[in-house]
């Protein structure tokens, strides 16, 4: 039934560019974007429960990767996209070894400390290393893309496969591993479970879409500088929509990041000093009336119905 | 001879900074410690503590000095309304909720002072701590004497609270052993709603102290709230470029938190 | 060949040395007991010996091989297993996929035999019926058997059982001392410590008494129950 | 599982709602546009309304709020003797290029608005120009001067600033007038775009000029403690002190040098003194500062929109309350370069892409005056023939010191050397 649900909502979605307009369409993009951002930081936090504040890293380092292979290179954009994913999984792996070790709140604080050491570096590179990258603080500017409808489906496909590997998770032994270590590590790591193994892999999978999906937006855009795409605001972003949307839930990110976006383009673009605020109220509201996130709300309402039927 | 006045002009600065930025950490830690609140609105309560600084002393013409026990008080309040109206609300929730209800209520709070004061920045003329000491080669910024000697002061009053009165004692055995703390009597959403006033109020202090030398602004709080670096950051901007500074403090940052965890923030709880 | 040899095994929290050269062996299919009061390192030595810790001078080997410094997940892998003090589960998955778990990850086998082998366990341990519930819902006395079924799930032929019967009633310790007898029976290993000096009796083999830190006696249960240090360190002097 | 499939309906729920208020037609999100008897110019702007560049940007805003009110009083655009009222549209970015590029799509294809007016900050600029070239949108910074921008060999980006690097020539240069002759010079400049540009031309020009740049730096953004810096600089005693930044990096370098008490003999700013609060807030300590800029209301500059150079201070002065801002008159520029374009070519609303591509190369061919004096833009876009000038705050009010005349207004003598803070 699940399976059925996802696979028609993904075949509609196949079609959209088909009937609507450029801007819906980019509106679907940016949705499809945060959803494969905060996917992939629910893959990490909710499923292994290791709560990274610095997953904005490997954003980074695709937006440049891609962009110094398009431009050094001359390679196609998505064959210079998957490489960055390629070189962030590497990085991952050497970063993620000594940094997973560190437990709770340390690896919260770590993460975040390496997130803007990262952002520092990234702007003295060029002056450091004398190998041109990220052009510093003047940022690297990419040439103009062809049309929207690529990056449309890039991040439909990245999207789709986060939500597939959560899916994947909830019945597979990798998935029951990572449950296991996200409720208690110590019981797991004496049940046999290999706590940094799995952990890192899951950590270097999501920096793999993390940095492609930072490639493909730094083309779209067309213009990157370290001090936007290693910024801190995208980690928030990432954070925000997956407890909105329900942490740990497989629709959860998709449901937090459809909703923040809309709500900011519906009231964004009516109330326009004061939407912010009212924004506010709202993620305040629904942490406190569904603090399980709004896919919650559903299973309770469901839960209900069941309950009179 | 340089040097060494270099040297000790340099742990000077970092002091003068650190005993800030001292201050405004000390506010967010002591909510996190005790209630397990992530709080993303610091940077806010900072920023809404410059405020209130700078609004008594240029409309009621308060002296700047005398603002700062209101500033706390008017943050006290602000921080018991939120904890005991919203924040008791998510007790006994996994700990990242605390992480989006106070980011919404930092939304609010940034865009609110956004709407009502604008942009703009302002800067508080305070003529008598415009000087700066000098001792032979050495050069301390009144103004950043006195915030750093205040900020100092209340980070020791908060420990001495917390370690020595009745007050202290209930917070302490509330954030130690829950089950405790409510068996002997204490009720945890009062020590909660006060702890959070008092890490407000503090937070609303440091705000205060950075309106004496610095300019006040909505957005303020993004550069304010953050982590404690100031030794660390001002060290290496001498003696390295200024642009390497930020990354050589998180990197180390990052590798004491690495080898060395318990040293810093005592015991984690985020799980 | 003994089947785990300490040797040595010393533990020290800063200036608290918590263990102070311990030895003993095991023998393949023995049920030894390691008994001393509060505080005498008995949960440290288990710790250790399940690579939850890591000792400050000493050895230990597993089957011949030095277990020393590694992990818990591989010496549980290798085959030692040992329960917790307070027991300990994962409180939001059912009380099934927690032997599950170990089931899949311990022993290493997929996903359908690893079904099977946590509904058997838990049908071993008598908690069949509440398969299904949120392990966090279990008392007390449910989750001991509950976190014994996860350790029988892991496949380890050596099982450190770290006061599995605490806080039980009378007649609850009588059907645990039962369980592990089943246990034995079914080729297992066991070292169990326990403060009800009744159960220990009934159920080990041979005795380590520690106190301080330090080993004062080992024996057979009867033998070490006469011994006057052991009388000494559990009842004080006076009574000696 | 219960939260499985209920994900799954949710998001179903979501889809169903989202293409309800997506598509064209029957939507919310894109409300649909009376075409055909529009009576109006639609004009959008997505802005930072909040975030980092709401400061900066609302000087912009004040400009393209006095634009509308000043052409509607005047009847609107004069098409063909037909006056077309302008109606503006804002939108917040948040300071975030990438939601500021979606805005740009939105008025673009969904708001369809006629016109488009530019952002402030450079990397919000990037992304939106990128944006409006892809559907054709002439967009004119009054703000945005990164050379980099210029470089893309985008035909639909304008601006009225000087490129930065050529920006800061005078604010270097007037210190040739300097007696006694100076000799040694401090550079900083803050690590963004336009602080780094400014610096590195700071020090280009003063290496014509033969003075010595005995320290140059490039400090982060994020810093908050700039007196470590000044200190380094005061050790080495310079003459001159140069900042690269825009006005937060100035005033926090401003407020440094005060507290570390270092009065270089001329202190000069690639941006920030001219933004009103800078000489409110410093008072007589920013007495003898000098700002690179582009215009004054002394200036004899006059346009057919907003009067004067002097009138347009005035209209700005009484409606909000303080000086206006040379970027400001740049901004003024750009709407009338615009409206200029539009009412030559008698283009009535609604513009389609093609009367947009016409206002295009409108704009690339004329040479018109305004209150900000001659603009005529290059084949890049970026302004020619703009003679960068150092404004000096002499008596709390910006007077210009270099070059020595500009449109016939002349220079007033150069304050040299500035009186050490603490004796003032």
């Amino acid at each position: 039934m699940t399976r059925w649900i996802a696979l028609l909502a993904l075949g509609v979605l196949l079609l959209l560019p088909i009937g609507v307009g450029p801007y819906p369409i980019r509106v679907a993009t940016v949705i499809f974007m945060w959803a494969a951002l905060a996917g992939s930081w629910n893959l990490l936090a909710g499923y292994a429960g290791a709560v990274d504040l610095g997953p904005v890293v490997y954003h980074g380092i695709g937006a440049f990767v891609t962009a110094a292979l398009m431009l050094k290179l001359g390679l196609p954009f998505l064959v210079s996209a998957g490489l960055a994913g390629v070189v962030a999984m590497v990085i991952a792996y050497a970063v993620g070894t000594p940094t997973l070790r560190l437990r709770g709140a340390y690896f919260a604080i770590g993460t975040l400390a390496l997130a803007e050491s990262a952002k520092q570096l990234a702007l003295a590179w060029d002056r450091l290393t004398r190998i041109p990258l990220t052009g510093g603080s003047a940022g690297v500017s990419l040439p103009l893309s062809a049309g929207y409808v690529l990056f449309y489906y890039v991040m439909l496909v990245l999207m789709a496969a986060v939500t597939a590997a959560a899916l994947w998770l909830r019945g597979s032994k990798f998935g029951y591993g990572l449950r296991a270590i996200a409720e208690n590590d110590r019981l797991a790591e004496a049940s046999g479970v290999n706590i940094h193994c799995l952990k890192r892999r899951v950590y270097v999978a999501s920096a793999c879409v993390i940095a492609v999906t930072g490639g493909t937006a730094g083309y779209w855009l067309s213009y990157i500088n370290a001090a936007d795409v290693f910024s801190a605001s995208i980690t928030f972003q990432m954070v925000v929509m997956t407890l909105l949307g329900g942490l740990g839930t497989p629709f959860g990110p998709v449901v937090g990041a459809a909703f923040l976006t809309l709500i900011s383009e519906f009231l964004g673009t009516r109330f326009v000093y004061h939407y912010l605020i009212a924004i506010g109220v709202i993620i305040v509201a629904i942490s406190l009336f569904a603090p399980g996130g709004l896919t919650s709300i559903f299973a309770l309402v469901r839960r209900r119905t069941e309950a009179t039927a | 001879m340089t040097f060494l006045a270099d040297l000790i002009q340099t742990l000077i600065n970092g002091i003068l900074q650190g005993g800030v930025y001292a201050a405004a950490a000390v506010g967010l830690s002591l909510i996190f410690g005790v209630s397990g609140i992530l709080n993303a609105a610091h940077g806010e309560l900072v920023m809404l503590g410059a405020f209130a600084t700078y609004w008594l002393s240029t409309l009621y013409r308060i002296d700047p000095l005398l603002t700062l026990p209101i500033s706390f008080g008017l943050l006290f309040v602000l921080g018991y309304a939120l904890q005991y109206f919203v924040l008791n609300r998510t007790l006994g929730r996994p700990l990242l909720l605390s992480l989006l209800v106070t980011f919404g209520i930092s939304l609010v709070l940034l865009n609110v002072a956004l709407r009502l004061w604008s942009a703009d920045y302002r800067l508080l003329r305070i003529p008598y701590l415009e000087r700066s000491l000098v001792v032979g080669p050495l050069i301390l910024p009144l103004a950043r004497v006195v915030a750093c000697v205040v900020g100092i002061g209340m980070v020791a009053a908060l420990s001495w609270l917390l370690a020595s009165t009745r007050l202290g004692r209930m917070i302490r055995a509330t954030a130690q052993d829950l089950e405790m703390a409510r068996m002997v009597g204490v009720n945890p959403r009062t020590v909660y709603a006060v702890t959070f006033g008092l890490g407000a109020g503090v937070s609303g202090v440091a705000g205060s102290l950075v309106a004496l030398y610095a300019p006040v602004e909505p957005n303020m709080g993004l550069m304010w709230g953050g982590l404690t670096l100031g030794v660390a950051q001002a060290l290496t901007e001498t003696y390295l470029e200024a642009g390497l500074s930020l990354l050589v403090a998180f990197a180390l940052l990052y590798l004491i938190l690495r080898f060395m965890p318990a040293g810093i923030m005592g015991k984690g709880r985020l799980e | 060949m003994s089947l785990l040899e300490v040797r040595g095994i010393t533990k020290r929290f800063g200036s608290l040395v918590a263990l102070n050269a311990v030895d003993f062996s095991l023998t393949e299919g023995e049920i030894l007991g390691i008994i001393g009061p509060n505080g005498a390192g008995k949960s440290t030595l288990f710790n250790l010996i399940a690579g939850l810790e890591t000792p400050t001078a000493g050895a230990v080997s597993y089957r011949g091989r030095s277990i020393t410094g590694l992990n818990a997940d591989a010496v549980c892998r290798l085959g030692i297993a040992k329960t917790f003090q307070i027991p300990q589960l994962f409180p939001r998955l059912t009380v099934a996929e927690n032997v599950l778990v170990a089931a899949l990850y311990g022993r290493g086998r997929g996903l359908t035999e690893s079904w099977r082998e946590a509904r058997e366990w838990l049908t071993f341990v008598g908690l069949a019926d509440k398969a299904e519930k949120p392990a966090e819902t279990l008392t007390v006395s449910e989750r001991r058997r509950a976190d014994l079924a996860r350790v029988l799930g892991t496949g380890a032929p050596l099982i450190l059982l770290d006061e599995n019967m605490a806080g039980l009633n009378r007649r609850e310790v009588e059907a645990a001392v039962g369980l592990l007898r089943e246990v034995r029976a079914r080729g297992r290993t066991l070292v169990v410590t326990e403060h009800i000096m009744r159960a220990i009796m009934g159920l080990a083999d041979r005795v380590v008494v520690l106190n301080y830190g330090e080993k004062i006696a080992e024996g057979r249960p009867a033998d070490v129950m006469r011994d006057t240090t052991v009388i000494k360190a559990y009842l004080g002097e006076s009574y000696a | 599982m219960t939260l499985r499939s209920c994900g799954v309906r949710w998001l179903a729920g979501l889809l169903v709602v989202g293409w309800a208020l997506t598509v064209p037609g029957g939507s919310f999100i894109a409300p649909p546009a009376a075409h055909g008897q529009a009576k109006e110019f639609k004009v959008g702007v997505a802005i930072s309304l909040s975030g980092i560049f709401s400061r900066d940007a609302a000087l912009l805003k004040e400009v393209y709020d006095l634009w509308a009110d000043t052409v509607n009083r005047a009847g609107g655009l004069k098409i063909k003797g037909t006056g077309y009222p302008v109606r503006i549209t804002y939108y917040d970015d948040e300071s975030s290029p990438q939601k500021n590029a979606q805005l740009v799509e939105r008025l673009a294809t969904s708001d369809k608005v006629d016109l488009m007016l530019g952002a402030f900050g450079s990397s919000v600029v990037f992304a939106a120009s990128a944006v409006a070239e892809k559907y054709k949108y002439p967009y004119i910074s009054g703000a945005a001067s990164a050379n980099p921008i210029f470089e893309r060999g985008f035909k639909y980006v304008f601006a009225t600033l000087n490129k930065t690097f050529d920006e800061v020539e005078a604010a270097a240069r007037v210190f040739s007038l300097a007696q006694p002759k100076p000799t040694k010079a401090a550079v900083i400049g803050a690590d963004h775009l336009f602080g780094k540009l400014s610096a590195e031309g700071f020090k280009k020009f003063l290496g014509e000029m033969g003075i010595e740049v005995v320290h140059f730096e490039i400090f982060p953004v994020d810093l908050t403690d700039y007196n470590s810096i000044m200190l380094k600089v005061k050790r080495q005693s310079p003459d001159l002190v140069f900042v690269g930044g825009l006005f937060a990096n100035s005033l926090r370098a401003m407020k440094a040098a005060k507290e570390v008490d270092f009065t270089p003999k001329g202190f000069a700013f690639s941006y920030g003194p001219t933004v009103p609060d800078f000489v409110k807030e410093f008072g007589k300590d920013a007495e003898g500062v000098i700002a690179a800029s582009e215009w004054l209301p002394s200036f004899p500059f006059k346009d057919p929109v907003f009067g004067s150079a002097q009138t347009f201070a005035d209209a700005i002065q009484q409606k909000y309350g303080h000086a206006a801002d040379y970027v400001q008159a740049a901004g003024a520029a750009g709407l009338v370069a615009q409206q200029t374009a539009v009412e030559t070519l008698g283009l009535v609303p609604p513009l389609g892409e093609k009367e947009r591509e016409a206002v295009m190369e409108q704009l690339h061919r004329q040479d018109i005056q305004t209150l900000y004096g001659r603009v005529k833009f290059g084949a890049d876009g970026g302004i020619v023939q703009k003679p960068p000038i150092a404004v000096q705050n002499q008596g709390g009010k910006f007077v210009m010191v270099y070059p020595a005349e500009v449109g016939g207004a002349k220079a007033s003598k150069l304050i040299y050397p500035l009186t050490p803070w603490r004796s003032r």
